[in-house]
């Protein structure tokens, strides 16, 4: 690739994107029958973590049909990890690839941070859906901002999730409410306790409710995303992890690789306590029969860290139009609450409760959250949100360095 | 060396048992429903795994067929360049082998990681990343070599006293190739064509890099589900696998042997 | 000179597509590791990226790791595999076993016999529970980390089953088409069933037993599967290092993965020269 | 040095292909005195092999006693036995040095490195190869590989030399001055040794002592000129070339064949008579018994095809071999008489197993490799 051609696509991508920023309300909201019809008969590519096999099974089963009977759209899920696809989409970008294969991407975070800096998604998309103008606060904290960064409408709500943990009871008789507790447990069940290793997403995510809970948020929040000062700035944290690592599964030599992996592992007995970003995870567990009847989940007392998981578009989709549809589709109060069954999946609706009509505020009402889950409401009230997105790498490198080693 | 004492067959049967006991609990995996510790069996037994396979879900039938379509294409490309590959190292001696050796030999240990990323980009800028041709272009790396070398061996074994009496006979080149030295090694074809079918079918990272998610094989299933603790469905899906290789493997012994015998009756009539 | 025009010219389609994709694949990956990565704006060759992969704390221990369990697992496999063929040997059962033994390892991919390690080896698998059951350990917890451990046990047994019928069939092979002759010579000239395979057998066994211990080492040293599925947390193998390094979200740390790539790469060829070295020997035993 | 005795000795393998186990040995016994060459002569099969490893310890035998000394060492390992077994193909250690090769032995019974180096050199200039030492056995010529695998078990000092067709691969004369070789090397060792073969001209000028082995039974044993010339049986006989078979008939006291008549001290009956080839003269005749079928320049003699007119009456064979010296060549076609010493005549049972040789001298001798 020579020098040139890089100025040259960047001129042009600047040019695209200058076109949609200036056009795309107008366009979209005048003309989503023309989207509609652009995108019918067509292939979706759905790329994302392919881990779950009920979120598999819900896009595969309630999504698919439901796109295939209103829109004549096929939608086909690719399981990739989202560092997967970025680096995808980032060789394609080195080619000047402009036909690309992904359509729809599950993404947040420090991924979705890292995919804006380098410019691989389109948009902004986000006001040209129907159902996410009339379902979605688009000023709410949670939509307009990912990890702290705006998502300035490229990417759109698909569900919110939280750490949540959950415990045998006949073993682990008292629900640590913080981190002292948590240590007091493991030193009372010595390698019955772990969690995954970050970068995993629930390890992550663990590691900063941990982070939360001992240096709070607050005196995060304003630092640079610099390591040194991060490093200091959570210096408690890790001291704590160290001082919990002899008492964990394998005393801290290792860690799982992943959520699933915990889940196995407490299906198996083989340890007492679990996480989960999946907050409804252990009562669908329970029902098929994994899971002891004595699971229960909670959170710690200030609280676990949450979050928003979104739907974005590649800067070189070929079916940006299909993607859309797609996107819109799980916007709808059908959708939503399908998902929102623990039985389903267990996911968290991302639609603002006051604009539902009854039937469609009926529709969430109807589900059954099953037994050991924690009260919603109670939930969102210990909801953390989460740091900064580009404070994630940082310190999962930090949590590498100091902990693992 | 044959004497008898019972003690090398017992050891001989804890080897076996060792190497084949894990497939034996694999399959028990596969209509495990809860298993939970410490029973030495599964608690409850369910063909839920099995019936998911089948369902339209689970796509069985495109992954099947890309898989298998895949493989049978890189072995059949793949045999297509080793067997004159092969007859020019097996019987020709010339300038530069000893490094035309090492370079077709290299990638037998060079793992994909090394090459996977760049070729990407290579097959960014030809327009085939992400697709069949590019998968099936890109497994012929590592595939090359074994059909390179097991055929290079058959050429060695060969020798090419028979094409060269052929010629005297009266063939063509083509004749000779056609009618003398393809019979010939025609069943060492047939065993490396079960080798390549194998070597292709377990390519992940290959796979994933250069199809991009789009070029579903067994191996693009099996290793989410391996690394996720999916084990029973992975159970499943890996048992698949296997049946998919021991029948190609099959296939082609019979080949090879039907090659055989055919040159047997070459050689009478 | 004809011949070796001939030779070329036979040669093309497969050089072409190894030329080509093999080494144009490689290509890229060396230029990223020099920070030359026109497409994220890095077009300043340097070593920077070289200076602190080898000076960051995690690459080092990941190059051990990776060459301890490459030996191990490969030096286990041809010691156990040598072992396998002498028995089948003895037994006179190599015949009817040779087939099968050399198609487990063939057929069944790296991913599965990680599966396979895990339902036999993890705290809660077959053999956990069957001590559990003799009473040897009385929780999951009792039961030694064999699988994610630091060691990467888990990882040298998934080698080790894939690597053992493999030496086996090898060295059986070898063996067979060894004179016995030689191995009685060497008893009635006085060498005892141990000297006999000491002295005579195991030389001759050698040029295979190198070659076989370098292809699996350069196996286990470059796989990605296995230590990325049941490897530890730290360290971790190198290709699982480099491979994480790739799909950061920052496209700027990619050079520090191709600077692993670039590391595993150049072992890896450094196996291959060794490796036609020893094939070469082979050839001339034989 | 030892003298070495098997007695009864029986060996049997099971046979994949047929279900009954296929016996190689039965019963055989021989006595070798210290010092002497006993040599096995017999049609190449498992059989003579077989009995070497059972001597050497390779083999163990379902019955019978293998002794040295009058001592058994059937429950001395191979090892330990001292009894060295020379294969056809030499089976020299392709990775060790020619000099290694030799003091492989030594180096097992973990003699010191000096003693190997003097015992080698000794044993080199013993075969006259002291040129050969640092060479590798791939880059030496059949008989010197030969040479070099007699020196390793020589150096062993070993109580029984065993010999497997040592020389059988090499060429003629190659063969025979490796055999020259190897009987003066015995005679200087003075080494008890056990030398099998198929070449009966070898086993009649190498061996002090001659056995004939068939089918796992020991035919004859005797000294060699005695077993030459006195068969036991027409088997025995063949073992040294084609042998000319006719009726012959004894009534009171007198034998009458076709080459006339004598007086026999055999009882009266009919036998099968038996004349080599050079006991058996002919003269052109145009009124003769035989004609001459074709003829053989064979060196120092001619062997002659005679078809005689007496083989009609079924017993004696069709065809006759005779060598005649160089003189008064016959043409082919032409008639002759042939005449013998008929007390010469070995006479045979009538129903004597035989085979009738087929078409030439050649494909016989195959026949018995």
């Amino acid at each position: 690739m020579t020098f040139r051609s890089t100025i040259r696509t960047k001129c042009c991508m600047l040019l695209i994107f200058a076109l949609f920023f200036a056009a795309a309300p107008r366009l979209f909201a005048s003309d989503w029958g023309a989207v509609l019809d652009a995108s019918r008969g067509t292939i979706v590519n759905f790329y994302g973590w392919g881990g779950d096999p009920n979120v598999n099974a819900w896009l595969d089963t309630f999504v698919a049909p439901r796109l295939k009977e209103r829109y004549g759209i096929v939608l086909n899920r690719v399981g990739m990890g989202i560092g997967e696809v970025l680096n995808k989409l980032l060789s394609e970008k080195a080619a000047e690839k402009t036909d690309g294969v992904i359509d729809v991407v599950w993404i947040n975070g420090e991924n979705f941070f890292a995919a804006r800096r380098n410019d691989l998604l389109f948009g902004p998309f986000t006001q040209a859906l129907p159902n996410f103008r009339e379902f979605v606060d688009a000023a709410a904290g949670d939509v307009a901002f990912d990890f702290g960064f705006p998502t300035e409408g490229y990417e759109s709500p698909y569900g919110k999730a939280q750490l949540v943990f959950f415990r045998d009871t006949e073993r682990l008789k008292e629900a640590p409410g913080g981190h002292e507790e948590l240590l007091e447990a493991a030193k009372k069940h010595p390698g019955t306790i772990t969690y995954p290793a970050p970068p995993d997403f629930t390890g992550s995510a663990f590691v900063r409710t941990v982070v939360c809970d001992i240096v709070g948020r607050e005196a995060l929040v304003s630092l640079p995303a610099d390591k040194e000062a991060l490093r200091k700035a959570v210096a408690p944290a890790m001291e704590f992890l160290v001082a919990l690592k002899p008492y964990l599964w394998m005393r801290g030599e290792s860690y799982p690789a992943s959520s699933s992996q915990i889940k196995n592992m407490f299906a198996d007995g083989e340890i007492v306590l679990g996480m989960s970003y999946t907050p409804f995870l252990a009562p669908g567990r329970i029902a098929a029969g994994e899971f002891p009847e004595s699971t229960e989940s909670f959170v710690f007392e200030k609280g676990t860290v949450g979050n928003t998981h979104f739907l974005a578009i590649p800067f070189n989709a070929s079916n940006a139009s299909g993607a859309m549809v797609v996107i819109n589709e799980i916007l709808t109060p059908e959708a939503q609450a399908s998902k929102y069954d623990p039985a389903v999946w267990g996911d968290l609706p991302v639609l603002e409760y006051a604009r539902l009509s009854s039937e469609e505020r009926a529709l969430f009402e109807s589900v059954d959250t099953g037994k050991g889950t924690v009260p919603l409401d109670f939930m969102l009230r210990r909801r953390v949100p989460e740091l900064p997105a580009n404070f994630i790498p940082i310190l999962d490198e930090i949590w590498r360095e100091t902990v693992l080693k | 060396m044959k004497t008898r004492s019972p003690f090398a067959p017992l050891l001989l049967f804890a080897f076996l048992t060792l190497l084949l006991l894990p497939v034996l609990v694999l399959l028990i995996w596969s209509v495990a429903r809860s298993w939970p510790w410490p029973s030495l069996l599964p608690a409850a037994y369910s063909a839920a795994e099995w019936k998911s396979l089948f369902s339209a879900s689970s796509r069985l039938v495109p992954v099947l067929l890309q898989s298998v379509l895949l493989a049978g294409g890189v072995t059949l490309l793949s045999l297509a360049a080793s067997v004159p590959a092969a007859k020019a190292l097996g019987l020709l001696s010339f300038p530069g082998k000893s490094v035309v050796e090492m370079l077709v030999l290299a990638p037998v240990i060079v793992p994909p990681l090394s090459y996977a990323p760049g070729m990407h980009l290579l097959f960014l800028r030809l327009g085939i990343a992400d697709s069949f041709a590019g998968v099936l272009l890109a497994h012929l790396v590592p595939c090359l070599p074994y059909g390179i070398r097991i055929l290079t061996n058959v050429f060695r074994a060969l020798g090419d006293r028979l094409e060269m009496q052929a010629r005297v006979l009266g063939a063509s080149p083509a004749q000779a190739f056609l009618h003398v030295t393809l019979p010939l090694i025609a069943p060492g074809m047939a065993s490396a064509g079960g080798l390549l079918f194998i070597v292709s079918l377990s390519q992940y990272l290959l796979t994933f890099f250069l199809g991009g998610g789009r070029i579903v094989t067994l191996s693009m299933v099996l290793l989410p589900l391996v690394k996720d603790g999916e084990r029973a469905a992975a159970a499943v899906w890996s048992t698949l696998f296997i049946a998919v290789s021991l029948l190609f493997c099959l296939l082609m012994e019979r080949a090879a042997k039907r090659c055989a015998s055919s040159r047997d009756t070459f050689f009478l009539s | 000179m004809k011949s070796a025009l001939r030779a070329y010219l036979l040669l093309t389609p497969a050089l072409l597509v190894l030329g080509a994709l093999f080494l144009g694949g490689f290509a890229p990956s060396l230029l990223q590791s020099f920070g030359y990565f026109p497409a994220v704006g890095m077009t300043e060759p340097t070593l920077s990226f070289y200076r602190e992969v080898f000076g960051g704390r995690e690459f080092l221990p990941s190059l051990l790791f990776s060459l301890r369990i490459a030996f191990l697992s490969s030096a286990g496999a041809v010691v156990f595999g040598t072992l396998l063929a002498l028995l089948l040997l003895r037994t006179g059962r190599g015949e009817k076993i040779e087939g099968a033994l050399a198609a487990i390892p063939v057929i069944v991919p790296h991913t599965v016999a990680v599966l396979l390690v895990l339902n036999l080896l993890a705290r809660t698998g077959l053999l956990a529970r069957l001590l559990f059951a003799s009473g040897f350990i009385s929780s999951p917890d009792g039961m030694p980390s064999l699988v994610f451990d630091r060691g990467g046990l888990g990882v040298i047994a998934v080698y080790l089953w894939k690597g053992i019928p493999f030496a086996a069939v090898v060295v059986y092979v070898v063996l067979r088409n060894m004179n016995t002759r030689l191995w009685e010579s060497a008893t009635v000239l006085g060498a005892s069933r141990f000297q006999a395979f000491r002295y005579v057998v195991l030389p001759l066994l050698l040029p295979s037993l190198s070659s076989t211990f370098v292809l699996l080492f350069g196996f286990s040293f470059g796989a990605f599967e296995a230590p990325f599925l049941i490897g530890p947390t730290f360290p971790r193998a190198l290709p699982v290092a480099a491979y994480s390094a790739y799909i950061h979200p920052d496209p700027t740390f990619r050079p520090y993965s191709m600077v692993m790539v670039v590391v595993i790469t150049f072992i890896a060829m450094l196996l291959v020269y060794l490796y036609s070295f020893f094939l070469a020997g082979e050839e001339r035993a034989s | 040095m030892a003298n070495l005795e098997l007695r009864n000795i029986s060996k049997s393998f099971s046979s994949k292909r047929r279900n009954a186990p296929e016996t190689v040995l039965s019963h055989v016994s021989l006595a070798v005195p210290d010092g002497k060459i006993f040599c096995l002569l017999g049609p190449s099969g498992i059989g003579k092999s077989t009995l070497l490893k059972i001597v050497c310890g390779l083999l163990v035998p379902e019955e019978g006693d293998v002794l040295f000394d009058g001592e058994s060492v059937l429950r001395v390992p191979v090892e330990r036995r001292g009894a060295v077994l020379v294969f056809q193909d030499a089976s020299l250690f392709p990775h060790l040095t020619v000099e290694e090769n030799i003091a492989f032995g030594l180096k097992m019974r973990g003699a010191s490195r000096g003693e190997q180096r003097q015992v080698a050199a000794e044993m080199l200039s013993l075969v006259e190869m002291e040129e050969c030492a640092r060479k590798l056995p791939g880059e030496i010529s059949g008989g010197q590989k030969q040479r070099v695998a007699l020196a390793r078990a020589l150096a062993v000092r070993p109580r029984i030399l065993l010999l497997d067709e040592p020389f059988s691969s090499l060429d003629a004369r190659l063969r025979r001055s490796m055999r020259a070789f190897m009987r003066a090397l015995q005679r200087k060792t003075g080494i008890t040794t056990l030398l099998v073969t198929h070449d009966w001209e070898e086993a009649l000028q190498d061996s002090d002592i001659l056995g004939l082995l068939f089918d796992g039974k020991l035919l004859q044993t005797g000294a060699p000129e005695d077993v030459f010339s006195n068969p036991v049986s027409p088997r025995a006989a063949d073992f040294f070339g084609v042998r000319n078979y006719f009726d012959v008939e004894v009534r009171d006291g007198t034998l009458s064949s076709p080459f006339g008549s004598a007086p026999a001290d055999a009882p009266d009956g009919r036998y099968l008579g038996m004349l080599r080839p050079d006991q058996i003269a002919l003269l052109p005749d145009a009124g003769g018994a035989g004609s001459v079928l074709s003829a053989e320049y064979g060196g120092e003699r001619i062997f002659y095809d005679i078809v005689p007119s007496f083989s009609a009456n079924g017993c004696g064979w069709s065809r006759f071999r005779v060598a005649a010296s160089l003189e008064g060549r016959l043409r082919e076609g032409e008639k002759v008489s042939m005449s013998a010493r008929c007390d010469t005549i070995r006479l045979f049972p009538a129903e004597s197993d035989r085979r009738e040789p087929r078409e030439t001298e050649s494909s016989y001798e195959q026949d018995l490799q």
